[in-house]
């Protein structure tokens, strides 16, 4: 992993708070469990029907009958619990989600995500993200500021079709930590090698600066 | 990572309850009702209370006690046939009661818990138990609309849990805990044994941690919890 | 158990075909387990959460955990399950329950039940009689053939609140099993003890007579 | 009293299968497919099927062997990404995909299972996925209608059973198949390993009998059922 991903990465592992239940998206949302600290009092919830979700296991270590929802043979901690797909979402749209961090194509300063589609491109179906996108309690999405052709992810409209409107708390990007705010997006966190000007270049909106001017590196 | 602990004491777990608040409750006559968790409410003696249980248990048993204090405002239920006082309270328009058919209730507290807002059923059409609510039709036939039942509270009675709240519950002492405990705002367990995490084995869990929030280990119990002679 | 109840109830025990899933109600109904043959296929249903229910026990085998949905003490056969209240309920509204066999306060000639409420003297709440009346693939009464004071409980009209309408199949009482029918009752079958002119009288309305007049006797 | 034997051969079940059928298929991945029962379904050669299941499995896996031999004319699923096959079959019009959201597919099941005709929820509200359905106000909320899913068969594949069709299963190979059983006119239940009456605890069980209409124990694992190397 590049230094920039390692960064965001271990950013992220930040917003995960002690007692929380989180899901993490397939990608480098997984990667965050490398950053807790050991004992890190935490559940992982994987949609396919656990709470408890330890880390990856490699092939010769395997259960062929326990994978995260990402196809990814798991291991359990202590504790663990097996559970069908109708209490798995219960537990979801219930509430019960403290925190999920995901993937995105495109979010809306206003808080929409779009993450699931591109319409005659790739279209394989929505599966459990929107109902992480909708329901989660705080939903922080970790991507890479721009596309591959360094095109803005960070919109004041999206263009794709939407996974769930105004879902999206904040942003954590190889360039900064951004939330989503009533007046749309704030600025909250530069990375260590970018400037603000960068950060704005690389946006598709305004962003609202601290009002005391100074902006934590991370 | 590992996987938090939630418990607590019986006076802390219900020392969370305000006045007015929405209680869901366990049990199905003796089997699941979390006697010990009702008798710390009595003690404690909050007000106003809006209770969802199946029945309202025998005279001089459970919610009965409630009941007897004054305690509650509004019972949700399916049947309170073995309590002549719920039934005296009611008819002198001093308990208002909402009657509920019993897989009707199981579905508002799943819906709830499911953070679904409603559903469509065809049970009840034509009869009483469908007057004053919702009508529509789907595809030809005419439905009702029973709406998702949440709660602030959940009081419920396990047979063993681990620290993080994962639950099993004892033969048909399992019934409406289920789904109150996902149905609420904030799951109280009472449990007749603790045990270390890791010793519930994962597939053998009916309740999972993530629903519950506090979590007691009961005493001795209580002859409330025995046997009934007839 | 008089003479009348035992004809009634062995009478009964002959609607449960093996293999089925069956609810028997409170009252005479739950008697009928004492009249299956020793070892017959059959898996009875307690709507607080039990498939595989198995005789009454007494006091001194009881579970205290282990009640049937009347509050007796019961025990289980080999093969038993338990579940929660959601899935009891599932089963019965999802078409498994095969038989269920009820109380009655009025039946009507169009198969509507009433057997919950008395306006001003008995409303406990219907409990889970609404679903089984309504949603077992067959419903059969059993039932005195008149009240206490002698009035019929067949009639053209239930008077009282319906648990649920159009929903009896089948009526076993102490002087005859009658269908409930298109055109109405039909008489089936004629207590040893009665006559046709006594259960004619006793019964509130038209009742339908096998076209070849041979009335077999129960 | 006794609980109905209701074992059967593979072939005898799956037999039951007529053309047009629509069948619930259990799984998520490779975990809780079904892959002897469709395998049987792939030799029997049923005509003009709709399939309902989470995913499309991999290529050359599970029910991708149906889709190559032009069995299924209609799939309702949540994600079919890691089968090219699917989409290219998908977007060359030769397969009806319908797409749900992963735990509403759940929910409808879940609806269809208990008799229920159909729920409101919120989710999805105001994007694409809730388009074509039909929306109502409740409380001065916008809801998407979303109806219960029924089907004719569903394939279940379990851990543990006994003779009378209760089930266990085995981590996260549980996933779908609770609900699929529950919501089939018949269900077929494949398991690795049949244990004799009374041998799973009352407690124990996941699907309870009463929901299983027929049982095949199986042989020796295909290799379909083991570890995926990536």
């Amino acid at each position: 992993m590049s230094d920039a991903k390692l960064r965001m990465v271990a950013r992220a592992a930040r917003e995960v708070q002690p007692g929380m239940v989180v899901n993490l998206g397939i990608g480098l949302p997984t990667q965050i469990v490398g950053h807790l600290p050991q004992g890190f009092p935490v559940c992982l919830h994987s949609e396919n029907g656990l709470a408890g979700t330890g880390p990856v296991l490699g092939y010769d270590e395997a259960d062929r009958n326990l994978i995260d929802a990402g196809g990814a043979y798991v291991s359990t901690l202590p504790g663990a619990a097996f559970f069908d797909s109708l209490t798995s979402f219960a537990l979801v749209r219930g509430g019960r989600l403290d925190l999920t961090v995901l993937g995105a194509f495109e979010v809306a300063e206003n808080g929409d995500l779009a993450n699931w589609k591109i319409p005659g491109r790739f279209s394989p179906g929505v599966g459990g993200a929107i109902e992480l996108a909708q329901k989660a309690q705080r939903v922080v999405v970790l991507s890479t500021h721009t596309d591959r052709k360094g095109r803005p992810k960070l919109l004041d409209r999206c263009s794709l079709p939407l996974t769930a409107k105004s879902c999206v708390n904040r942003i954590i990007t190889d360039l900064a930590v951004i939330d989503v705010t009533p007046q749309g997006y704030a600025l909250r966190e530069l990375a260590e090698n970018t400037s603000l000007e960068a950060v704005q270049a690389a946006t598709g909106a305004a962003l609202t600066l601290p009002s005391d001017g100074d902006i934590p590196r991370f | 990572m590992s996987l938090p602990d939630k418990s607590t004491s019986l006076e802390e777990a219900i020392g969370r309850i305000p006045d007015g608040a929405r209680i869901l409750i366990g049990g199905f006559g003796v089997p699941g009702t979390p006697f010990a968790l009702i008798q710390e409410l009595l003690r404690q003696g909050q007000q106003s209370l809006t209770l969802v249980k199946n029945d309202a248990n025998e005279t001089g048993l459970g919610i009965d006690h409630l009941l007897a204090s004054g305690q509650v405002e509004r019972l949700i239920t399916t049947h309170i046939g073995l309590n002549p006082r719920a039934i005296e309270l009611m008819n002198a328009g001093k308990l208002q009661v909402e009657f509920c058919g019993q897989g009707i209730l199981a579905e508002r507290l799943h819906a709830g818990g499911a953070g679904l807002k409603a559903f469509l059923t065809d049970i009840g059409v034509g009869t009483e138990l469908a007057v004053g609510k919702p009508h529509q039709e789907l595809n030809g036939e005419t439905l009702v609309l029973e709406t998702a039942l949440r709660a602030d509270f959940a009081l419920i009675h396990a047979d063993t849990a681990d620290r993080f709240g994962n639950l099993r519950y004892a033969a048909t002492a399992r019934n409406f805990n289920p789904m109150m405990a996902m149905a609420a705002d904030c799951a109280l367990v009472e449990t007749e044994r603790m045990v270390e995490l890791g010793a519930l084995a994962p597939d053998d869990i009916h309740t999972p941690g993530p629903f519950v929030d506090h979590l007691v280990e009961l005493g001795p119990l209580s002859q409330e919890y025995g046997l009934v002679r007839r």
